[in-house]
């Protein structure tokens, strides 16, 4: 993708437009009176929604990436924003999720009906826009410190979704991945001012061509990729997710477990894969790859020791981000003659998707189970398969494609890896991915085996549960079971721009 | 730069360093809080004033110039301010 | 001329890493914010010899700025001293 | 001498990082910390970066220092220690962290001229933007971008800071105002001190365009004396639910956006200016920006409402 | 030396104490305050590389200038809401603060409710 002049192209506008509507929305949701903010958030969500389906059929029509040059100022000086395949299937991934999420949770973060505005409602729709406008610019942005502005963006939108609360355990939880994240922003900010006093740019396109294989370059692209791990919640910097994740309202868990850990994983990919090609040492990739199998190992036999639904789910979380490290060694194209390897390529990009609708979909289940029972004991979930069929349904179908069951979308992000690591001769990691299946069949088990069982007391429905959230989480799961159903078409697309 | 309005810079500045001095000896070894306060205002007003100044001649223009004296006059305000403060707090 | 502004500013930080000394060996709050504003000053001072030493007078406005917000910093922390006791009273009320 | 003055800086400078992080009291850290803001400010004019230094000054050590001074007074009394790390453990920190501070340290060294800059080419386009201080530039022009997201980031730690009130408080008052008791003294200098200040902050937003200084540094002015005002009892601290607050905040970054978008139509794109219009639109740009800037900072600083405003 | 590496190496030096601070400090406040002293750190190699690339008849780059300038108003932001969480953590009545007529489904992370 090396870029010898940036010029924008036609379509170009739709990026700074992600980016900007959301952004839009939250200057009004500010000043609105906290009553109309789901009016606003009704009129933000769809035309969002569209501007992300126009970016996606703009790169998929013109076969190219999308530039868009801000301000008339090319790069270096400026800023540029630039869209290829993989940034347009995470801006439609998250228009879809970030959708789904407001819907479901408008049964939750209603304004009263009477009185006067109330905290959550208010907060939260603010925070929902922020992540959709942070990781747009995530996604979007291919300069290293404006992508640092959108890391900040998402870190600032996620840290209050845990705490929203207001228990003190959240508020705990909240701070410690408040400090990993600064951390972690700021090593990253170290890394990339050393990538300009190195080369006096910060455009990924121009630092391509410009990098040079010497020490300051390996200490800044690693300093970047440590502060990026310690917000991925890559093993062994996990500690912070489970309280997290599990303290926050249920569609603060989806978006936070779906959403915002893969926007740090993808300017991973980004540092590695765009602006250093070919920089990736096969002992560094390993490396990379190996706690991601630590992650897989790790996260899975945690999970499967979780008395709690929500924290069972977080720790699959960190289990499944384990999978996507495998793009480092794999898809690189260490074997012989093999220059690029696009099996893996595919294989990862669909891991993350197929992840992102089937855990949104799990944590929705498991707040529902939460709002109907008033707990979420794993062992004391016999027989809820018969109280909230639908909802279970969502779970099961979800729990298969976290397994890898065929033919959802995560059989086929797991098969393609598998296939890659033979294909690379690296076949100790297909061990782990195998592992890692027969791991996530446990714990999903542990939960599904309950469904239909005699329960020890007789539950008891404490609130009625919506129909229409229902639905949503088994859309989102749906989704995650579709997404293999079509295995050919997204690895062209995903390639669009490289 | 004449060299008479060099000399009156090095001394004005010279003399301010030695009120910066003195309070900082003084801050270091008097035995109570109003004592060190005392040293304290000595070198908050004198030390900074004398330095402003030395400085005077050596700036360009009547607004500099302005400029030096309202830095010192603001130290003053709160530095007087500070004062009164502490030794309430203290109280 | 810049020489001896410069050796000034020196002897000025040399009276700023004496009077930390205060800081270090205090008992008081107020020893310490003495010495904070001591140091203020010093700084003020500072940076209006490099101002002229340099031969850069939008330094004098950072000296401005210093001369105006260091004793903020000293009224916060008088104040969140003092208050503490009398908005916990505030919360007993309630 | 400047060598030995830059050098002695650098001691200091270290020596009280270090300082800062091995003593016992909190209290005592936090004010070592206002030290160390102050000298960094000095020392980014020795680095010919006196933007930078009356950012550091304003906010380096000005409100981050109230903030943190305020925060730790406040923690005094509650039993706020964590659980301590073990031995070996802290061990392993500190040979990373010497690690990270070697590699670093070689970095600074290996760095070899001529250093790559971009310096020539924000003064080549200066004449575009209508602006004399290349930083305001690259702020408000080449990397318009950054700048505007960084708005919605202070917006957002702002609704952070407010999503931690107690349900029954949303729609107070932050506490500030019940923190100071009524002193005259401090009546008599809020009292003083803040038609200075809004003229000083006046004068750096507007200078901003063509010296050192602009909407950040005139912005932290303002919200410093907003904040000295309610500390001081002089003013109220609004309720958060103020419709005016709420415009106020949102002004700046709101015109901003509009302005970005008008470069659609009138100029070559999002954030884009026509080089006969861009100055005057840039401070308009910045004094609205100075606005919202001292209201967003001075709330934050404030911190979440905690009352019912009295009526 | 010039003076951008005696700055580089301060810089360096500066990075290592708030690395160890923010990890090794037990006190919430004391992590915050060393991560102000890290990030000092980082701005101040902005400012080293920034210097180095002094041309231009300018003392240095402006662009690196203007990031930090970014930096530490994200900074600061980033401060002010790591304290108010620290302030809500141990404010003294924070264990029954809780009121979620918003949040229905109130699901605590540990203890049972029912």
């Amino acid at each position: 993708m090396s870029v010898a002049a940036v010029t924008a192209t036609t379509e170009g506008y739709l990026l700074v437009l992600a980016i900007m509507w959301p952004v839009a929305g939250i200057l009004v949701a500010l000043v609105v009176n906290g009553r109309n903010i789901e009016r606003v958030a009704y009129i933000v969500l769809p035309i969002g929604f569209a501007i992300a389906t126009a970016v996606v059929m703009a790169v998929a029509q013109g076969g190219q990436s999308q530039i868009y040059v801000v301000g008339g100022w090319a790069p270096p000086l400026g800023v540029a924003l630039r869209a290829d395949g993989i940034s347009a299937a995470m801006m439609m991934t998250t228009a879809m999720v970030i959708c789904a999420t407001g819907l479901f949770a408008r049964g939750e973060f209603v304004q009263p009906a009477e009185g006067p505005e109330a905290r959550a409602p208010y907060v939260f729709w603010i925070l929902l826009f922020s992540i959709w406008s942070a990781l747009n610019a995530l996604v979007l942005g291919s300069d290293l410190f404006n992508l640092y502005v959108a890391l900040e963006l998402l870190t600032f939108a996620a840290v209050p979704l845990v705490c929203l609360k207001g228990q003190k355990e959240t508020i705990e939880a909240a701070l410690r991945y408040m400090l990993f994240a600064l951390i972690g922003s700021v090593l990253y900010l170290l890394g990339a001012v050393m990538i300009y006093g190195l080369y006096g740019t910060l455009d990924i396109g121009l630092l391509s061509g410009r990098v040079r294989a010497e020490p300051a370059t390996w200490i800044a692209a690693a300093l970047m990729t440590v502060g990026l791990l310690a917000k991925t919640a890559l093993f062994p910097l996990h500690l912070w997710l489970p309280p997290a994740h599990a303290g926050a309202p249920a569609p603060g868990s989806a978006i936070l477990s779906a959403l915002v850990v893969k926007g740090s994983f993808f300017l991973i990919v980004r540092i590695w894969f765009d602006a250093m090609p070919g920089h990736l040492s096969f002992a560094a990739a390993q490396l990379l790859a190996a706690l991601g199998a630590g992650a897989i190992l790790v996260g899975s036999v945690l999970a499967l020791r979780q008395q709690r639904l929500k924290l069972m789910i977080a720790y699959s979380t960190i289990a499944q981000l384990g999978y996507l490290f495998f793009i480092f060694p794999l898809a690189t194209g260490f074997a012989a003659g093999i220059v690029w390897s696009g099996l893996a390529w595919t294989g990862s990009w669909m891991q993350l998707f197929s992840h992102a609708f089937a855990k949104a979909a799990m944590f929705m289940a498991a707040g529902l189970i939460a709002e109907a029972l008033g707990h979420d004991r794993i062992a004391d979930l016999g027989g809820i398969g018969r109280k909230l069929p639908i909802t279970m349904f969502a779970f099961a179908l979800s729990g298969l494609s976290l397994i890898g069951v065929p033919p959802s979308g995560g059989f086929v992000a797991k098969w393609l890896l598998l296939i890659a690591t033979i294909n690379e001769g690296q076949w100790w990691w297909a061990a782990v991915i195998v592992v890692g299946g027969l791991l996530a069949g446990g714990y999903i088990f542990m939960v599904l085996g309950r469904l239909l069982a005699d329960p020890l007391s007789p539950l008891v429905i404490r609130g009625a549960v919506s129909r229409s959230r229902e639905l949503v989480a088994l859309s989102l799961a749906v989704c995650a079971v579709l997404l293999g159903l079509v295995p050919l078409q997204p690895s062209d697309f995903l390639r669009i721009g490289r | 730069m004449s060299s008479t309005m060099d000399a009156f810079t090095v001394l004005a500045i010279s003399c301010g360093a030695f009120f910066f001095v003195a309070g900082t000896i003084g801050l270091l070894r008097f035995p109570d809080v109003p004592t060190r306060l005392h040293a304290l205002t000595k070198a908050d007003n004198l030390g900074l004033g004398l330095v402003a100044l030395g400085l005077l001649p050596q700036v360009a223009g009547p607004l500099a110039a302005l400029k030096l004296i309202i830095v010192w006059l603001f130290a003053l305000i709160s530095g007087a301010i500070v004062t009164q403060l502490i030794v309430r707090a203290v109280r | 001329m810049p020489e001896f502004l410069f050796g000034a500013a020196l002897f000025i930080l040399g009276t700023i890493a004496v009077g930390l000394v205060r800081i270090l060996y205090s008992r008081q709050a107020a020893d310490c914010m003495m010495a904070a504003q001591l140091i203020g000053t010093g700084g003020v001072a500072i940076l209006l010899l490099l101002a002229v030493a340099t031969d850069t007078p939008p330094i004098v406005d950072v000296a401005l700025m210093l001369a105006l917000l260091a004793a903020f910093a000293s009224v916060a922390f008088v104040g969140g001293l003092q208050g503490k006791a009398s908005a916990q009273a505030e919360d007993h009320r309630k | 001498m400047a060598a030995a003055f830059d050098i002695g800086l650098i001691v200091l400078l270290v020596g009280i990082g270090a300082w800062m992080i091995v003593v016992r009291d909190v209290v005592v850290a936090t004010i070592i910390f206002v030290v160390f803001g102050l000298l960094m400010a000095i020392a980014w004019v020795r680095l010919s970066a006196v933007d930078v230094a009356l950012t550091e000054a304003a906010i380096g050590s000005g409100i981050t220092g109230t903030l943190l001074l305020g925060a730790a007074a406040r923690l005094k009394g509650a039993d706020a220690g964590g659980t301590r790390l073990s031995f070996p453990i802290t061990v392993v920190a500190a040979v990373l962290c010497a690690m990270i501070s070697a590699s670093l340290a070689a970095v600074a060294l290996l760095l070899t001229y001529p250093a790559p800059t971009l310096a020539p080419m924000a003064m080549q386009n200066l004449d575009q933007t209508g602006l004399g201080n290349p930083v305001a530039a690259v702020l408000f022009a080449y990397r318009a971008l950054d700048t505007l997201l960084e708005k919605v980031v202070l917006l957002l730690a702002l609704v952070g800071v407010w999503s931690l009130a107690p349900d029954r408080a949303w729609r107070g008052v932050p506490s500030l105002d019940t923190t100071v008791p009524p002193s005259d003294i401090l009546a008599f200098f809020a009292q003083i001190l803040p038609p200075f200040g809004i003229v000083f902050a006046i004068y750096m937003t507007w200078t901003g365009a063509s010296n050192p200084g602009g909407a950040f540094q005139g912005g932290t002015v303002l919200a410093v004396m907003w904040l000295l005002v309610m500390m001081a009892g002089v003013m109220r601290a609004p309720s958060i639910s103020n419709v005016w607050l709420r415009w106020l905040l949102v002004a700046g970054p709101a015109l901003f956006l509009i302005v970005g978008f008008t470069g659609v139509f009138i100029a070559d794109g999002f954030l884009a200016y026509p080089p006969a219009y861009a100055k005057a639109l840039i401070v308009a740009v910045e004094a609205a920006l100075a606005v919202s800037i001292a209201a967003t900072l001075g709330l934050l600083a404030a911190g979440p409402p905690e009352r019912m405003q009295q009526k | 030396m010039t003076t951008a590496t005696l700055f580089g190496l301060c810089s360096s030096a500066l990075v290592g104490l708030g690395l160890f601070g923010v990890i090794v400090d037990p006190h919430p406040l004391r992590k915050i305050l060393a991560f102000n002293l890290l990030g000092s750190g980082v701005f101040l190699l902005f400012g080293v590389v920034a210097r180095r690339g002094a041309a231009a008849g300018l003392g240095g780059d402006p662009v690196p200038q203007a990031l930090v300038i970014t930096g530490i108003v994200v900074a600061f932001a980033a401060t002010a809401l790591a304290v108010a969480l620290v302030l809500r953590l141990f404010e003294p009545e924070a264990g029954n603060a809780v009121e979620s007529e918003a949040t229905s489904a109130g699901l605590e992370v540990d203890g049972g409710r029912s």
